[in-house]
């Protein structure tokens, strides 16, 4: 019961803001406030409160079924569709992250949402119950129910609040997205005749057993469904179009959460449902997670715009996610869900930032900017510890997914994960060359030095992130403690999967198997 | 192991600093607050160095304290360690967080807090009156922390932890007069070029687990010593964790070919250089490999590669200090240099010898850095030794203990860089073999040090004084600078004792010391075959030998140019190829620029524009495009006539018949 | 047969099946009395809303009230649930349209008696379509269906576009009439039956494989296309939804297609499962070229008009997908009623709002839309719902239609087209969002051209929000109408 | 009379195919909705040639003849309301040809 009022808390508060008049606004803005603030300490609460279940794969602390409706099937059978929420360790990190990213994405738009207000706290909140929705859901009808629902608050956020480009960026990101996710409900369909049941449990219980060939059919859908939201490379041009024209808040969402509904989507059901296919796919995806890397790098270094700079990064980061998960060790998968919680804060984070800048000088060009750490230096400051957690850096929550991506990859390709280490370096120069560009050098614009610093709504709401990127950085296990069992789970079905087929074909080509381990 | 919880006061030595950081960092913003309100309320960060120096001189005396405690032990019992188990135990990784005390990292931790409390007494004075005096110690502190943790952390995740940590202060500290543009574009290039070793050393670390399944140093250095003997795939993977390791080292310390970004760090203010990029940041690597010496050991073909590379790096450093004018660039370059001689130490298996180098060089080095930033203070932040000149009048002080510090570093018989460039030179010459060449170059870098350096004490100290005496007025530094150098220099003529040649039959401290850390490696390197001790009699020839190089050479250095900058003139005249590619450090670094990042930032830009806008999102926008394409022409077919609609139909029903028949 | 036999055939189970459609008659009866005297016009929608309401009612009785009369008149006719729900859809349909023409006709359109007697006609002949099991009544029904539409279309008599509308479709609907007569009349040739349930007997469908009964059932397949707007029989949705006046356009968009595929999912006997290919490669153009089509429109209306020729050619993969044969018993049948249920709803509250906008200033255009959420919020947000709706978003109807039609075709080994289908709709999506575009991120160039709004009739209103809801309430708690179908 | 079956359904089929390509190439929208009558006669033909041929088999054969009554009612119907819209037609355009309502397209 807790996760239906979870997930429709959100939607309670879009009711009530729908219901306030439209001059309103400080209204509006308090009850979205308030509303995912009340999320966010749901979240928080189920947090602490979530027990790792036992070693006996038990019934997880929190869930919720009814009876959605009948589906047709063979013969007059029905297959019954579950309304059923359910969490487990890998759920309830990504739920906690949506919880909290929250407030903070509301209390950012005091500084650049000034019209529409109501209509834009609507669409907030209505994304938030699809985000949430989306982890949650074990039921796959269900699944793919808020899958496609979170699709179009965007949509809207990014039409009217955009910038110039809005409408061609906001029309691409979601015909792309939907043609990805389209061909995933033929997917479903196939699997559910295939099966008879849409639950996930019994799902990734039954689905190892099918042939592969016809796994690789349904990986193929799912994995580019989920392939185009990551982005995964060659998919990824929506992104750096709909990040720059978004308004920051949007992007702050775009980058925290909704991407991460692409690789929760890979590991939940590309791996854990489909492990064969995982394994035989394996060698692809971390090639493109690799090469995601280096080649979202590469393009980051090339933008002149701060904005679209961050989105490229982005891609080269959920190539990291990628190639961490399809390592599929467990030190991959961890790592992998690791780096989807960082890349939250740290992209999200510099969204912010970003917006923050923009608020203030209307210019997002990278020349405009130059000795701005002159002027605002508290601006600065996080700019640069979150440019670090970005990059990676030990202590901060960058560096331990990073890492074990790269071990895990190691592990099971040392090619792939080479190639994604470059990325490290090539991390560092991109966004070392922006912040030389923007913060450092003689400020002599005298647009720049009429710059205000930070005020403290912008410090306050920046905090928490703040806070969690050092408390995972320095005591990463306090999170994944909570999430090792699952992804335990899942690497042990990999596993076998792995010997399974491993007689039928060469799973990893690059690799000389995992040595003294 | 139960001494492993009793020894928590360990965390005080890195966390001391890490406060005073936080502290400082605090005070800074304080200021920051106050300046916005009032114009001159700087008064918060003017405690701000009683803080730093307070935290670095708590840790020395705790670090004292653990030294003594390790002398009271066993020497094979000379361990004090304190774990956090699971720190991360997240994906199979398991890795506790620890900290060891031993012998190596006790003269490390020895080093750093010393000469670092001595810079940041120096630096109290020195950074005065700076706008970000509250946050250069926030970060100066900081830096301390972390290269703590690089020497005390008990497995390499944690070293790891340390070695970026310390990276990053450093781009930090060199960026720190970010207002003028190329600090901040040096800091950067440091990052980078230090970020391509720590890439190589993450793999290493990979390979590691996948050969010991633990990160932990004391483990995999005692399994590699108690291994009698590895499979080939193993050996295989030992020389490429070494070698990648290695490279790692490169990055750190300033190794040929990752070297060029030290030379632009001196960017960054004068005590930075002489903490960061003399006395300890750089020497990380050569702990590194000492730390894992059993696994260099056993590495095979990359110990030679690393003498090679550190004998190159001797000579490209030593080869272009002789031509610099600036005199942060001499010492920079001069660094190099000496961290190259410290890897043909590694790479001849001298691992005191390396260790007792990073000491002495610690000493003489950060004298000479403190000695020059006390010149380029005195001199208005000049830094061209040809508008120097005379100078020994001018500060009597620094000039003596500058003096100190030249003498040692050119190896003048019986100061401490005498005795330790020595032993390097007599174990690489004990190897035999390519180690005779080696040794070679070793000794040509010699002769090298010994006249640039004496170029650079004549250039700055002696001569006519050619600045501008309108605008230049050069003063004696004050005794807050003073005073660490003189420290300095005693411990710079002093420092020779730890490490006496074994002719002179007095014990080699430093290496009785590091007995129990190096006796694994040294066993290994002894089963291989090979020449490994000399005669006495040879000792002494080359102890000779080597006394005269360096008198030679700091005398011929000395007269050349102490009249003025005529003898530097001729050169440039006489050679200006050699001369400029001298000065350029073998154009490598430009070569850098026009091989790797030209074509790197090209490959960029044709990655934005050719395959990402045009192709790829090409291909996406041309399927948009062609959707409309179609709808328009689909248009056409409707064309608002009855009869054509009705010829459609007629011809709709005849296909449908034919196609039915058919089927 | 004499004429006592003809009355007993009227026993009491063929006065139930037929009720629904003997209340509607009874109302179009009364209401054209109604024009004789002058009463008022709230006696008139009185009647029509009394008599589609009864039909609902009898249809619901028939739904829900246990055992169905099955096949009367000897067995010319049949009343079965699927048929009571298709009838309420028709019912659903009809009501809609005459709820958005309520105020649409204000100042030209003396004949308004006529209009709702015309519509009440359509019904009855889209009941008969769906329950014909012979192919006399089903062309009784076709006909009764179509002249009063030929009519409707064209009822602005003193507008050229209406009139024009009216012609064509007349011309072309009594051209594929013909292709139907003579179809019918060769499948008469060879098998010498013409009911449905005799042509399915094994005799009569070894005789449909002969090439001229193949033939005969080509034309009659022709014909319904035609009706339900298949492609290459499709030409003339566009003008003829253009030209009509919009609720017309919105009954014929809804109801026709229901009935159309009311008939084909009752028919599939004459198409023998070799067909399956043909007709799912027809669907799959039918998509294409509705959604490129409605890609190139400015107007908005005939946006729709194309976007409903895509919707065709969906269910007309259903229709493959059954002839194909689907594993599962029933669920073609299930998944067109459902598809077409949610379409009703949502076309139906697409053009009634377009008929309203209309009222505004003129044909509804992607630049006479721009600012609407501005103007009209609730306007905008209702049309936003059926936008999303005709796109097979999720929580709205059209994604359980979408998704149920596409399921026979994975089902019945179609996924390539099933593939194809749902890549088109990707391209619907394209002009479905420039609609929300228009109304949401773009304001009006000259403010000036922008008239106040006028308020929308209770009628109207009325109709969008049941609309509204039906859409909703199909996608979010989709479990009513799957028991129900 | 003798006329085999299949010659009253050749004849048939050459009048609905004269039907059919007299509505694709007439202008004149008369002279269309003739085109068209002759398509339904054309079934009518055929039904009762088919209807006669069932009764010369002995099978039941009353539904031929019943549909062509049908037909015949309803073509009156379609006529009526199709002068109708030519007249609606004329009294707009002054025109009857096909090409006066060609108005909508694209």
């Amino acid at each position: 019961m807790e996760l239906v009022l979870l997930t429709f808390l959100p939607l309670l508060g879009a009711l009530a803001v729908l219901c306030t008049p439209r001059a309103a606004e400080g209204l509006q803005r308090g009850i979205a406030l308030a509303t995912t603030l009340a999320v966010a300490v749901l979240g928080v609460k189920l947090f602490l409160g979530y027990d790792v279940p036992g070693g006996d794969g038990a019934a997880t602390p929190y869930s919720f079924s009814l009876p959605w409706f009948q589906l047709p099937w063979r013969d007059g059978t029905p297959t019954q569709v579950h309304f059923s929420l359910a969490m487990d360790g890998i759920s309830l990190l990504m739920v906690t992250l949506t919880a909290v990213l929250m407030p903070i994405v509301i209390l950012s738009t005091w500084g650049h949402v000034e019209k529409r207000v109501k209509e834009f706290m609507v669409w907030m909140l209505v994304m938030q119950t699809g985000m949430l929705g989306t982890f949650l859901a074990v039921d796959l009808v269900l699944f793919y129910f808020f899958w496609e629902v979170s699709l179009i608050p965007l949509y809207f956020l990014v039409g009217i609040w955009g910038g110039e480009q809005r409408l061609y960026a906001t029309v691409k990101f979601f015909l792309y997205t939907l043609a990805g996710s389209l061909l995933m409900m033929v997917a479903i369909i196939a699997i559910l005749f295939d099966r008879g049941t849409s639950d996930l449990g019994e799902l990734i219980a039954q689905l190892g057993q099918t042939p592969l060939e016809q796994q690789l059919w349904y990986f193929a859908a799912f994995a580019l469904a989920f392939g185009i939201k990551v982005p995964l490379l060659p998919f990824h041009t929506w992104l750096p179009d709909a990040h720059t024209q978004a308004p920051t808040s949007g992007s702050v969402v775009l980058a925290g959460v909704l991407l991460k509904m692409g690789t929760y989507g890979l590991l939940r059901f590309c791996i854990q449902m489909l492990p064969d296919a995982a394994v035989a796919a394996a060698p692809w995806m971390m090639a493109l997670g690799a090469i995601g890397i280096l080649y979202g790098a590469l393009l980051a270094w090339a933008q002149t715009d701060l904005k679209r700079l961050i989105a490229c990064s982005s891609v080269s980061h959920l190539g990291y996610v990628v190639l961490g998960l399809f390592a599929l060790t467990p030190a991959g998968l961890s790592g992998g869900m690791l780096q989807m919680v960082n890349h939250g804060i740290s992209t999200g984070l510099l969204f912010l930032l970003v917006g923050m800048l923009y608020e203030r000088r209307h210019s997002r060009a990278l020349d405009a900017f130059g000795g701005v750490a002159t002027v605002m230096p508290l601006f600065a400051l996080f700019w640069v510890f979150t440019v670090l957690s970005s990059a990676g850096l030990p202590g901060l929550n960058g560096f331990v997914g990073e890492y074990l991506i790269l071990l895990g990859s190691f592990q099971s390709s040392p090619l792939w994960s080479v190639i994604g280490l470059t990325g490290v370096i090539f991390g560092a120069v991109y966004l070392l060359m922006a912040t030389r560009k923007m913060l450092f050098g003689a400020c002599t614009n005298p647009e720049n030095q009429r710059l205000t610093d930070l005020n403290a709504r912008e410090i306050v709401l920046m905090l928490p992130l703040v806070v969690l990127a050092v408390w995972l950085g320095v005591r990463p296990n306090d999170f994944m403690g909570k999430v090792e069992p699952d992804l335990a789970e899942v690497g042990r079905r990999v596993a076998v999967a792995r010997q399974s087929t491993a007689a039928l074909e060469p799973v990893t080509p690059l690799t000389e198997g995992v040595a003294a381990r | 192991m139960p001494s492993h919880e009793s020894h928590a006061w360990l965390w005080w030595i890195p966390l001391l600093p890490l406060l005073g950081s936080a502290i400082a960092g605090a005070l800074h913003l304080a200021t920051l607050r106050a300046r916005h309100g009032d114009p001159q309320a700087s008064a918060p960060a003017s405690l701000a160095p009683w803080i730093a120096c307070g935290a670095m001189l708590g840790s020395f005396v705790l670090s004292v304290t653990g030294f003594l405690e390790l002398r009271e032990l066993e020497p094979a019992a000379r361990h004090l360690a304190s774990t956090a188990h699971d720190w991360i135990s997240i994906g199979g990784l398991d890795v506790d967080l620890g900290l060891l005390l031993d012998p190596l990292s006790s003269v490390m931790t020895l080093v750093i807090t010393g000469v670092g409390f001595l810079i940041h007494v120096y630096a109290s004075g020195y950074m005065k009156g700076d706008k970000g005096y509250g946050k250069f110690f926030a970060y100066l502190n900081l830096f301390v922390f972390a290269m703590l943790m690089l020497v005390l952390s008990s497995s390499l995740l944690g070293v790891f932890i340390g070695w970026e940590g310390v990276g990053l202060c450093s781009f930090l500290l060199i960026g720190f007069w970010y207002e003028k543009g190329w600090p901040a574009e040096a800091a950067q290039k440091a990052f980078v070029m230090n970020r391509v070793g720590d890439a190589c050393f993450l793999i290493g670390s990979f390979l590691l687990i996948r050969l010991f399944d633990t990160l932990d140093l004391a483990t995999i250095a005692h399994t590699v010593g108690s291994t009698v003997s590895f499979t080939d795939e193993q050996a295989l993977d030992m020389s490429l964790a070494a070698l990648f390791l290695f490279g790692g080292c490169c990055g750190k310390s300033a190794q040929f070919p990752l070297f060029t970004w030290l030379p632009d760090a001196m960017a960054g203010p004068t005590p930075v250089s002489a903490l960061i990029h003399a006395a300890t940041m750089v020497t990380s690597g050569i702990y590194l490999v000492v730390r894992l010496n059993p696994l260099f050991a056993a590495s095979g073909w990359v110990l030679p590669l690393i003498a090679i590379v550190g004998a190159l790096t001797a000579l490209i450093g030593g080869s272009t200090a002789l031509v610099q004018r600036d005199i942060k660039k001499v010492l920079a370059y001069s660094t190099v240099s000496q961290l190259g001689y410290m890897f043909l130490a590694l790479g001849s298996g001298a691992w005191a010898a390396a260790l007792f180098h990073v000491v002495t060089h610690a000493f003489f080095k950060a004298l000479l850095f403190l000695g020059a930033g006390s010149v380029i203070h005195g001199m208005h932040e000049e830094q061209d030794m040809h508008k120097m000149g005379g100078l020994r009048k001018h500060m009597p002080q620094t000039y003596i203990t500058f003096l100190a510090g030249a003498a040692a570093l050119s190896g003048l018989p019986l100061l401490s860089g005498f005795f330790s460039k020595d032993e390097i030179l007599a174990h690489a010459f004990a190897n035999g073999g390519l180690y005779y060449g080696l040794w070679a170059v070793g000794a040509l870098t010699a002769a090298l040090t010994a006249y640039y350096t004496w170029r650079m004490v004549a250039l700055t100290f002696f001569g006519e004084e050619r600045f501008d005496h309108h605008h230049v007025h050069p003063h004696e530094s004050p005794l807050v600078m003073t005073l660490p150098l003189m420290v300095l220099a005693v411990l710079s003529i002093l420092g020779g004792v730890l490490g006496l040649p074994p002719v002179l039959h007095v014990p080699h401290l430093l290496a009785e010391w590091l007995a129990p850390v190096t006796d694994a490696g040294n066993k290994i390197l002894a089963q291989s075959p090979g020449e490994h001790h000399l005669s006495h009699a040879l000792e002494w020839v080359l102890l000779g030998l080597g006394s005269a190089i360096a008198l030679g050479f700091a005398h011929t250095g000395f007269h050349a140019h102490r009249h003025g900058t005529a003898q530097d003139e001729f050169f440039a005249r006489k050679r200006p190829t050699l001369a400029a590619t001298l000065g350029d450090a073998w154009t490598i670094d430009s070569r850098y620029a026009r091989i790797i990042v030209l074509p790197l930032r090209m490959l960029s830009f044709l990655i934005a524009v050719v395959v990402d806008q045009f192709a790829i999102d090409g291909l996406v926008n041309g399927t948009g495009r062609t959707a409309r394409d179609i709808a328009q022409h689909s248009r056409r077919a409707v064309d608002g006539s009855l009869a054509s609609y009705a010829l459609w139909m007629g011809a709709g029903a005849l296909a449908i018949c034919a196609l039915w028949m058919w089927s | 047969m004499n004429a006592q036999n003809l009355l007993q055939m009227f026993d009491a189970n063929a006065l139930r099946a037929l009720a629904p459609l003997i209340a509607l008659a009874l109302g179009l009866v009364l209401v054209l009395f109604a024009g004789v005297f002058p009463l008022g016009r709230a006696v008139r929608a009185t009647l029509v809303v009394a008599s589609l309401a009864a039909s609902a009612v009898l249809h619901g009785n028939l739904l829900l009230g246990g055992e169905t009369p099955g096949k009367v008149l000897a067995g010319t006719f049949e009343s079965s649930s699927t048929t009571a729900m298709w009838g309420l859809v028709f019912v659903a349909s009809t009501l809609f349209a005459w709820l958005y023409s309520v105020r649409y006709y204000e100042e030209d359109a003396p004949f308004k008696n006529e209009h709702d007697v015309l519509m009440l006609a359509t019904a009855i002949g889209m009941m008969l379509m769906a329950g014909a099991r012979d192919l006399i009544v089903f062309f009784i029904g076709l006909e009764l269906l179509s002249i009063p539409l030929y009519a409707l279309a064209a009822f602005r008599r003193d507008r050229a576009r209406s009139v024009e509308a009216g012609l064509k479709y007349f011309l072309l609907g009594a051209f594929a009439a013909g292709f139907f007569l003579y179809g019918s009349a060769l499948v008469y040739a060879t098998t010498g039956s013409l009911s449905l349930d005799t042509l399915a007997d094994p005799a009569a469908r070894a005789a449909l494989g002969q090439p001229m009964a193949l033939v005969g059932v080509a034309l009659i397949a022709a014909s319904v296309f035609f009706k339900v707007s298949v492609f290459p029989f499709h030409l003339w949705v566009p003008d003829v939804y253009e030209g009509a006046p919009t609720p017309v356009t919105a009954l014929m968009a809804t109801g026709t297609k229901a009935a159309g595929f009311a008939f084909l999912m009752s028919a599939l006997v004459l198409l023998p499962a070799s067909t399956a290919t043909t007709v799912a490669l027809i669907a799959v153009i039918t998509m294409a070229a509705g959604n490129f089509g409605a890609l190139a429109q400015t107007d908005v209306k005939r946006m729709l008009a194309y976007s409903g020729i895509a919707h065709a050619g969906t269910l007309l993969l259903g229709v493959a997908g059954a002839i194909h044969g689907d594993p599962s018993n029933g669920a073609p049948v299930q998944a067109s009623l459902v598809y077409m249920a949610a379409y009703v709803a949502t076309a139906a509250g697409a053009f009634g709002l377009l008929a309203l906008l209309e009222r505004d200033g003129g044909p509804t255009t992607l630049e006479s839309l721009k600012g609407l959420a501005q103007r009209r919020p609730w306007v905008a947000s209702a049309l936003t719902l059926f936008m999303l709706s005709l796109g097979g978003i999720p929580a709205t109807g059209g994604f359980l239609g979408k998704y149920l039609v596409f399921s026979v075709a994975v089902r019945s080994e179609l996924t390539g087209f099933a593939i194809v289908g749902v890549l088109l709709s990707v391209v619907a999506l394209g002009y479905y969002l420039r609609v929300i575009i228009a109304m949401y991120m773009q304001s009006p160039e000259h403010d000036a051209n922008v008239s106040a709004p006028r308020p929308a009739s209770a009628a109207t209103t009325l109709a969008s929000i049941v609309c509204a809801a039906l859409v909703l309430a199909t996608g979010v708690l989709p479990g009513w109408l799957l028991e129900l179908t | 009379m003798n006329v085999p079956t299949a010659h009253l359904l050749y004849l048939s089929a050459g009048l609905f195919a004269l039907g059919v390509l007299g509505f694709m190439v007439r202008r004149n929208v008369i002279v269309v909705l003739m085109c068209v009558e002759l398509m339904l006669n054309a079934a009518n033909l055929a039904f009762l040639a088919a209807s006669r041929q069932h009764a010369l088999e002995g099978k039941p054969a009353l539904q031929g003849p019943v549909f062509a009554i049908f037909v015949i009612t309803v073509a009156a119907a379609e006529a009526a309301v199709g002068l109708a819209l030519i007249i609606a037609l004329y009294r707009l355009k002054q025109s009857a040809e096909t090409d006066a309502a060609a108005e909508m397209k694209g």
